[in-house]
């Protein structure tokens, strides 16, 4: 950015070229002095510029915490809808707090002695901004962050209780996801496709490319997901002991589809934001806003396409038009396109979304066979389309935009785009830690508090709901007969209201 | 965007200024190198912070879907709102497929090989071939798609609640990937024939103004608005609407007055970048460097809301006049209806006349309504009349209240340009704009009838009388939508469900839960 | 924003310099032509930086609205939904108008012909005459319009469910065109008597430093919520929150908690624009250019999301101990109040200052709720409680921890202005700050009050006990909110619908498809 104004011996050089005179030495201030200052306010520009998209793509990734609030609130039953809402504000809170005392430290922190495996300065913001990192940095990655509890505290809803969820979503968000992002997103990670600190260069010369997170944030609450879910079993009644299988419908359709919206609304921050910064020039006309743009067009196509083939693929197999297997399958194309969003070409984000559906479509009726029950089949959705999502960038990585996003020469790209198996490789090896990493820490967390008796709630309380006998009351009071009538209320019951109207 | 750098002959110029000797070439150079530096970055910055506003813009717009889909959620009946949701939701994810297939290359494929234009329809950028070149980036797209997708969204609302589910994916996708786009290109393409800022292609300015539809009071609601009272007058209206009495027909009230609010504040916000948006570059200084497009954007801001609140409060005491309750869905549509009308002069008109196209917008939606009740046409949600109505009168009043400097900041040309009738800017703009209303009107009408027509003859369109009456989204699309008692807050009723939850070993608790409801 | 182009005697200088030869001049010319080329476009970059961002920030800041209307309708009970949403939506609606006419005047109307100001009230700018010129932009105008309207929103929970709708449409417009303006022309405007930043007019800044309410705990918060407290103090309680025998009262919970926790997410998301977005400008490099507004832009949204979440979990615990619950709704009600405390000082504290207000915010919220209760006070959104009792405290908050580097980047001013307190700054900006939470109340209880009183005198204030009981949605709004069962999924009960239809020829089905909820 200094190449603006007068580098050291510019002025010197400028003034011996002129002719050594006074007048040459005012002459090349004057010149000098106007071109520091345009040299400074672009500087300023700069940042100005990138500040600003970074803080309002946090803004949008941040409205996904209300999106999933939502669409957990609307999957699951009535009775439990104030407890996985609070999981869900509190994800929020309490990472806020965790992320900014270590996990911020963990993932990114940037010192004297680069660690690939885990960081451990900036604890608290401290030395924060430096010249690598703004405030707004930090409040970007927590908005990641909360993003991975909360994937997690579908796989569980319903039956958990709530103790045991505030353990797990502290460690969660404070230790694992910060690792695991460490790994591949900070500059000395060593899985990071863009490694330029410590011992040894990329793995496999290429390092994994997981552009927005379908491994470091997807896979990493759904992997979570899933062990918290074995763990506990299936809620009550969901399936019986002939092997027949009850769905457990969620409360609220309209809840499902707003949620949907914002978490796709929200996506527009979490996959084109991940550029951190836009007034990024290639060449010519184009710089890092072409790869925006584009990373935005593919990510709405992966969605859009997974969102077709799942309308028309659950239309043959169940013979409905289903709306909620519809936003399923949007956000699974979604969470599979977040890895390879800004390396793929438009038509190759079709494909994976079309892959994606089937992967959700298949891994759901998995499940179903091996009785385990995810209400918002978060372990399906963002565990399996986020793995697939890896392997994706693995086989269409495209050689120009690999460069352009992640520099470096004649690096490896997609396997199918002609550049070898080593990106491939990588791909795979991030899927295995990630897995293992996750499996190791949160398996072991889950039995612990399950041992305890923290994890799972009583029988009583799950048929009677969570809402009444944890959290002070029902979520809905539609019929309030203005309050006093309350016996009245108990005794119209589910009969309908033909009482209450006359009232 | 050049002049900062040394262009052609600049540093020739230079050196033999200097005194053509090595230290003057050196000088020279040296200068050049360092202007040459600033002005790429300066380009690059123009392009950062334009797309930069322009996706952010893109993305309050998508918005807009997850508004249409809470406003039409809550405007039908429970029992159809898993149905009305889908088609939102598709609207969405289809329009983003066969926008990108198609949609796209027929709105503004004007090849830059070939400058000769056609004013009908682009025929380049197929899937996004050739994207980006100079002139479009991949953020121009997607601004683009999330319009293209709010014109059908417009539509699904007249003929809710009583269409089959396969009529509406084919209408839906005519609708986005062909009727639509030719209409965009007409208005918005530099080579379209009614465009205000045509600048390629045989023969100049329609009239020498072309028809102003900044952001699409015409090209998206009256297109959307007009296929919707087709496809709900071809289908008739929902069964027990109207008795045979002849009177103004029974209120079908929607499920939700909340989720009302809640689409149209969504719609607000998303309209934040409907219109200011459609700018699409917001780093163009016009001249002197303090007003730029930034003003104008600002401005358009200002005229948007100030329109929808007039009409919304014109609303309120209209509708309270008339039928004696403060309204709070009537004043949502009305709010809505300023916002279709100012869509197309947001950006050439004043604040004090968008409060006057805000005022008259609201009693051209009462009034249509009225009609509507008369003639026995059936509009859900209202959106023939308000996207329609409200659209057409917008437009027309651009062609009355459009101010002179504004035109010249925002569509450039000659000093001399025609602007509004009631500004003394003559009458051939307005004449541009009612013929941009009847073309609209006619092509919509002539492309859309014989689809729905057609639909109709397949015994596609409408859906069973014992569908309607027990609801799509029990019949088509698994269950209702909602299931606020679960079978375990009461207990009487737990013990009766669970044993008819054996009874039915489908699997889907649905119905059997839904009995106690 | 000057320095990159030839001023005043820059090119004579130049000229001079290289010899006054023909060749000089040209030289001279050349170099200075480019430079005013590039200084005029520096000009047009930074400002369309700073209107972009101020634009979005003022969509975000709008965004509150719907995050209100939500909040207050999941707050209240069903029967009085629309209600509460009509007067959300009229906030938005009526202010916009108001705002524009008189309200911008009164706040910002500082005539650049007249520099002596006026530091009690503007009196310049009616409906935006004069608009754009050096200092606001149209942008400005639109980031004020949603502040303000902010304020009239909180009011309206205080006062919800049983107010008139008359009554709100006119301490509404008073609040948002007089009140609230005149508050913000002493904070925020450049000869406001009791701004930090003020820079025009007779005396200098109050106590050498001015009040510090960098986004308005003071001017919004405690606006909005002591009206709301005078408002719900007149009207009393609702029938049946308090009964005789003095306990602390029957808990009337919302309908919705969905709906709360939407408002509160969607509130959240707005503070994005609220807090940060009130530095207006961002490309402002403090010195040097790494560091600049963006540094500060960015500290605000950490401040603003640390201190919220600190509240969030105080208040969890906090209750959990209290209530033994683990509350959603208080969780979301400590989170607000968090926000309306970080709002005064977001800018100028460090993260771990904010962690301090919030759980000091959270206790206050805890405590004036149990004041409440004690005293037999209704506020059914503890609008009071929250935005009046948490607003002062963050007022003091700011006069306690404001850090010095931070006011003299954000603030400006002689090296020696005061600062917080407890950070070694001496006790003149706390004084300045208790002097805004006085004047404050006092100023809005003088207004107010009187007009609370008119109101209740001329029986204009509370509704009748019948449309209390009944629910203001049936009496006043033409229906109740929600129809989940409609009627026809049941065939006997559409039967039964359709006869009682008819026996209501009022053409308002409503009524009748009611009786089955």
């Amino acid at each position: 950015m200094a190449s603006f104004g007068c580098a050291v011996g510019d002025e010197a050089m400028l003034q011996g070229l002129l002719g050594a005179s006074a007048n040459a030495s005012a002459v090349s201030q004057f010149l000098c002095q106007k071109l520091e200052t345009v040299s400074t306010q672009l500087l300023a520009t700069t940042r100005a510029v990138d500040d600003s998209y970074l803080l309002y793509s946090t803004y949008l990734v941040f409205a996904m915490q209300l999106g999933f609030a939502m669409l957990c609130a609307g999957s699951v039953r009535a009775k439990n809808t104030m407890n996985i809402m609070l999981t869900n504000v509190l994800d929020a809170a309490c990472g806020g707090i965790s992320y900014y005392l270590i996990g911020f430290a963990f993932a990114f922190g940037q010192g004297p002695h680069p660690n690939g495996f885990i960081g451990h300065f900036n604890w608290g913001l401290n030395d924060i901004p430096s010249d690598t990192y703004d405030y707004s940095f930090f409040l970007f990655q927590w908005a990641f962050a909360i993003a991975a509890a909360g994937i997690t505290s579908g796989s569980i809803a319903e039956r958990t209780q709530f103790v045991a969820y505030l353990v797990y979503s502290s460690f969660l968000t404070g230790i694992v996801y910060p690792i695991v992002s460490h790994w591949l997103w900070s500059s000395d990670g060593w899985l990071s496709a863009s490694k330029t600190e410590g011992p040894g260069g990329l793995l496999f010369s290429s390092g994994a490319i997981d552009f927005a997170g379908s491994g470091v944030v997807h896979m990493v609450g759904g992997i979570a997901g899933l062990w918290g879910a074995l763990i506990e079993g299936p809620r009550i009644g969901r399936f019986d002991k002939h092997g027949n299988v009850m769905i457990f419908r969620g409360h609220s359709a309209t809840l499902v589809v707003l949620g949907t919206f914002l978490l796709w609304f929200g996506w527009y921050g979490f996959n084109p934001g991940s550029f951190v910064h836009i007034l990024v020039p290639y060449s010519g006309s184009r710089g890092n806003w072409t790869g925006v743009g584009r990373t935005a067009v593919t990510t709405t196509l992966a969605g859009c396409m997974a969102a077709i083939t799942t309308l028309f693929g659950r239309r043959l197999l169940d013979g409905h038009w289903n709306v909620l297997d519809v936003c399923n399958g949007l956000l699974g194309g979604f969470a599979a396109i977040t890895a390879g969003c800004s390396v793929v070409a438009p038509w190759a984000a079709i494909i994976c979304g079309f892959v994606s559906a089937w992967v959700l479509i298949g891994l759901n009726r998995l499940a179903a066979r091996l009785r385990f029950d995810d209400p918002l089949e978060a372990t399906q959705l963002h565990g399996g389309c986020g793995a697939w999502g890896l392997l994706f960038v693995g086989l269409f990585a495209d050689k120009n935009y690999v460069q352009e996003v992640y520099g470096g020469g004649d690096r490896p790209y997609g396997l199918f785009m002609g550049g070898g198996g080593k990106l491939l490789g990588a791909q795979i090896v991030e899927i295995l830690v990630i897995a293992g990493f996750v499996s190791v820490t949160m398996g072991l967390l889950f039995f612990a508090l399950h041992k305890l008796r923290l994890l799972r709630i009583s029988p009583e309380d799950e048929i009677a709901g969570m809402d009444v006998t944890r959290h002070g009351g029902v979520a809905y009071i539609h019929q309030d007969g203005s309050e006093h009538m309350m016996n009245m209320t108990n005794i119209n019951g589910g009969g309908g209201g033909l009482k209450r109207g006359v009232h």
